[in-house]
């Protein structure tokens, strides 16, 4: 919101944009294993350098056969890569529009808006950073490993899933030097109790700074408790229907804890990004 | 070079494609410079407080949406305060959307939001007049004439009256709003619709029922800004489903003299820039002197006296 | 063995699907069985001969259409001749659509299609009342009940009463309707709607109207057919833009009982035989024994005290 | 309608389907020139069996881009060959549903209705037929001279177009053994005028049993005036915007002169192809 104020005073239309819609091309679009699909897109250097981990970009998804969407659809960035000329996303295809968005092939053109949003913090003496993340949340919190490697953080990521098939991004933590904690549901692993024995251990060992968390209800009230009790900040992302993706339409809010009292913020502008004890498991 | 301006009672726009109110704001800056267009329309707001409607607020239909945003408002005061003047650093005309539950209020609100930097009231006479059954004032003439009258003896600034679709006397309501006092029509809101999933069973939004826009929505303002055209003498700025420079030119032909242009900014945020770039092409090529040349020349010869009847006979 | 039929105003259908008046006739019958609908439905007619619109009557819309055929009829005389006699050959229900301009012309119609053959009558007071100011009656409660009132008393078969999209107060509407003496509630008509060509400025209808149908309908229908099947205790017939199961379901859902398929024949002439199957293994794959487990159970809880005032506030 | 008063007795149902509602593949879809497009589809003989001069298929043209087309698009049979299995047609681009069509390639599908309406006529006495066609009525009364062949009569056709690089079909009458005369704008010599002089030479030659005419008021004109000076019979087919192409929705009407009196009667169902006096110039 401080950009907003400082409009009044900063003649907006002065500033070159902050936020683009272009034409991108597709580089490639492959399935990751039977639900997720990585799409990569070919982006100018000054669009990928406004990047930052935890925003998102707003969707045109072309009509495909019998689907039509019509609205944008919000995807996280799950990288932006300068020096290849690359912006990347990683998607579950679930209706209308992840399914258009499937059939995309290499050279096709995809209409994207953003980056939208406000990212992930890393405070300056955040010096080691948890992720906890599971399914389509990885997608969003992937690109923070990118962020604290080129910032010299610490991260340990805790990435859960139903199954070791369907776990992703491992080597993309591993390259971004992340320490790696699988957990699953096949093997009894991914349940609270044993990931909250897990945080405390971590927490006891070279301590924890700051927890991020995205896509699971239950890990967001397990660190909200952690958080409390260790005193340690956190910043979880959030979903909500969209329609504009800019903060014009109020579609998007949620509610959030400030002050004592419920506040509802747009998860597009204020948000996707918000902290961990104000959110509201859903 | 071809005239694009248009004037709205006595108002001058450098061009006739402004946004509609709640599908704008600051936000849209970050994009375009926001002086390219013809008027700056405000969300709607109410004078207290109110935190609008339950989510999930919108939902996508076949080729359009549905909203139920129900008018979350930062109230007058910080409408004051925040955004008059971040609009004051454009020359644009700045158009506040206002609306009330009852009259009372509604004239209150008016007088408040009549500062300098604010061009124009929109008067969102769609909203809910809980004085009487809580049906919106613009669905009944004698509504929209009563609430219109109080907010003309409430400000000096012009007046548009922003009307509803859900209604079966549009030309009667635009009448009783031209006698109320509007200096212009806007035509026109969202129309009442639903969606349910049937997976679940639930409707697509938290509020049941929401307001249909986008393109399914045209076809009807059209009808509508023709109907309140040839119904009243002021002004009409035609809205709903407005997407292309040839959308435009259809409004303005049935008789609009401006267009407001809402959800395709959500589809491409910078519709409008490429609208009024469009039509500035289009009017050259076709060598038309002036935008204005257009209003109202529709073909509609012979079957114009026989319009009241075909209203009611598709 | 899922169970497709269902009841409306103590007349069963095999299945809740059938045609919309004026989207159907004895044509279809050389694409496929029609003894697999629900019901046969013919197009409204008048008692003396009439010609219709001037052409074009109809055009494209985005993803709908518009018409404006205007009731072209041959009369009751040709209709008792031919069409009762055609439908006589099948056992499946058939519903006579009929229209008149005054209510006496209307009841005199509904007495003489009275007959052996014909099972329900439906009644399109979606047409224009000449004895008051040519609106439709159903865009009023009050001209609504005065001509159900009359046709109630020309006839002992069940009377359906087609309701307008074109009004303000579709609940009002929809009681009186049912206080008139209607058996059951179909909704909806088209929308009053217009498109111009803005190369030849003129209308894309030779009746400068016509009424919107197809998808762009389907979530104003389903609102109205909600409204309807809450403000009334008669069986509500979903009609708009229904082009798929997955539409029927909707409509079920929020409270219908049987559903009118119209525009989407035109691009799928089977569309309701495809419709009528995949409902069938629809119930079967989610284990649902009869479709009219389905009727009204959308999931509206807290929100429905407030459906009022909702409408009017999206 | 003779059909339609017999359906009152024999139960509709009994009877096989006589229109086809199907997808059919493409075999070919190309330019012819500038302006129109051949289209072949691959088709059951069953289907192709049931086909005849002037009648018509109605399209369903898929999306295709920014053009999303929502009715069908009635497009006259322009060649139906039960041995090769194909059915053809050609058409004028003009807006989003021929543009769309113009984007089909090899093997993709497409789903047509038909065949449609009322064909021409060839009494058995008329041993002589005239065909006069311009642009794209040429689409519509190609077939014709496939049928004169079949059924051994000599066929004139007098071919009209602008220039003659968008003379068409020329090659299609050719191998029906019809006989060719070729007019056009370029060389003046489509003016009405000559265009009568022709004809009147024709009559006054071997003679002329039957006019055929589509897609020229002038040339109705002409042909009405010539066939009631010389008692010859025609035909002439018509177009309407249509909905259902089937007869249920009364959009597709024209006005007749028929027993002094104007009826209106559906371009779909009792035609296309009308009565040559009884047709009006539009
Ligand atoms: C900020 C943000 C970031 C996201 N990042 C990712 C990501 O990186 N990878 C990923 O797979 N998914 C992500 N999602 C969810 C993604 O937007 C939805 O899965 C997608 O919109 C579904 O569209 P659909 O047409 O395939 O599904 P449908 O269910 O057909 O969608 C219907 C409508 O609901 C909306 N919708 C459906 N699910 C969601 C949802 N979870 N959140 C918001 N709107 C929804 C759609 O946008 C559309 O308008 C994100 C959502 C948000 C808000
Ligand atoms: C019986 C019949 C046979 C025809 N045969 C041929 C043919 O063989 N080759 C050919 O090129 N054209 C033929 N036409 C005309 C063809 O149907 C139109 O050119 C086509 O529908 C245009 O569609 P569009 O979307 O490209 O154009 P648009 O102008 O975008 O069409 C908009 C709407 O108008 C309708 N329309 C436009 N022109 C016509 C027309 N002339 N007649 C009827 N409806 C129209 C379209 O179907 C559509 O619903 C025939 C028309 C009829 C009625
Ligand atoms: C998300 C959303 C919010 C809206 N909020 C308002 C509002 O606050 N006041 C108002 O008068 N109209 C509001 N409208 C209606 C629009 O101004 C416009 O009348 C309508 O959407 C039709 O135009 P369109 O089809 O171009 O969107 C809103 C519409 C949408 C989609
Ligand atoms: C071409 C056409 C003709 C129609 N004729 C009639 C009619 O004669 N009587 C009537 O009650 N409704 C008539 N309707 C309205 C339909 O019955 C139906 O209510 C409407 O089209 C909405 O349904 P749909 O979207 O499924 O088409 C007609 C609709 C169309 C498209
Ligand atoms: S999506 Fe419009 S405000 Fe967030
Ligand atoms: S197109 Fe429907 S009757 Fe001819």
């Amino acid at each position: 919101m401080g950009t907003l104020t400082s409009l009044s005073t900063v003649r907006a239309k002065a500033r070159p944009p902050s936020v683009f819609e272009r034409d991108l091309s597709v580089v490639f679009n492959e399935p990751v294993n039977g639900e997720y699909v990585r799409l990569a897109l070919a982006a100018p250097s000054h669009l990928l350098e406004r990047c930052r981990a935890g925003q998102f970009f707003h969707l045109l998804c072309p009509a495909s056969g019998e689907d039509k969407p019509y609205l944008r659809r919000p995807m996280s960035i799950y990288g932006f890569f300068p020096k290849q000329g690359e912006l990347h996303f990683l998607y579950k295809v679930t209706g209308a529009g992840t399914r258009a968005l499937s059939k995309l092939c290499t050279g096709d053109s995809l209409n994207v808006l953003g980056p939208l949003g406000v990212g992930f913090r890393i405070e300056d003496d955040w010096r080691n950073l948890v992720l906890v993340a599971r399914g389509v949340g990885l997608a969003t919190l992937a690109p923070l490993a990118l962020e604290a490697r080129n910032r010299g953080r610490h991260l340990t990521a805790i990435c859960s899933a139903r199954s070791h098939d369907v776990l992703m991004s491992l080597d993309y933590f591993a390259e971004m030097g992340a320490e790696i904690i699988t957990v699953t549901d096949a093997d009894g692993t991914s349940e609270m109790g044993n990931v909250e024995k897990i945080i405390k251990r971590l927490v006891a060992g070279r301590g924890v700074d700051a927890f991020y968390t995205c896509g699971s209800n239950r890990m967001l009230t397990l660190l909200q408790a952690l958080g409390q009790r260790y005193h340690i900040p956190g910043e979880t992302a959030l979903e909500q229907q969209m329609a504009c993706g800019l903060g014009m339409c109020h579609c998007c809010v949620r509610p959030f804890r400030k002050a004592g009292a419920l506040v509802q913020l747009r998860v597009c502008r204020e948000g996707p990004v918000f902290d961990l004890q104000e959110a509201m498991p859903w | 070079m071809v005239d694009l301006s248009v004037d709205i009672a006595g108002m001058r726009l450098k061009n006739p494609v402004m946004p509609a109110s709640g599908t704008f704001s600051e936000d849209l800056a970050e994009l375009f410079d926001i002086e390219c267009l013809g008027a700056h329309v405000t969300k709607t707001i109410t004078r207290g407080r109110r935190d609008g409607n339950p989510t999930p607020r919108v939902c996508e239909v076949d080729g359009s949406m549905l909203n139920s945003i129900g008018i979350p408002s930062k109230g007058v005061a910080d409408f004051l305060k925040k955004t008059v003047p971040f609009y004051r650093a454009y020359d644009t005309p700045l158009v506040a959307s206002i609306s009330g539950n009852t009259t009372e209020e509604f004239a209150t609100l008016c007088r408040e939001v009549t500062v300098e930097g604010v061009d124009a009231i929109e008067v969102n006479v769609s909203c809910p007049n809980i004085e009487e059954d809580g049906k919106a004032f613009a669905i009944r003439p004698s509504s929209t004439y009563a609430v219109m009258r109080e907010l003309r003896k409430a400000t000096h600034l012009p007046l548009w009256a922003k009307l509803t679709p859900n209604t079966g006397e549009t030309s009667e309501v635009a009448r009783a709003a031209e006698e109320g006092g509007a200096d212009a029509l806007v035509v026109a809101n969202t129309l009442l619709a639903m969606a349910i999933d049937v997976r679940t069973r639930r409707p697509k939004l938290g509020n049941l029922m929401g307001g249909l826009s986008g393109p399914s929505l045209k076809p009807i303002a059209l009808r509508m800004a023709y109907q309140c055209a040839k119904a009243t003498r002021i002004p009409v700025i035609g809205c709903g489903g407005i997407a292309t420079s040839d959308d435009v030119l259809e409004f303005l032909i049935a008789g609009a003299t401006a267009v407001q242009v809402g959800t395709a900014t959500f589809i491409n945020p910078t519709a409008m820039v490429t609208i009024i770039a469009d039509l500035e092409r289009r009017l050259e090529v076709e060598r038309i002197a002036s935008v204005r040349d257009l209003i109202g020349t529709v073909a509609d010869g012979e079957q114009k006296a026989a319009v009241v009847f075909m209203e009611a006979a598709p």
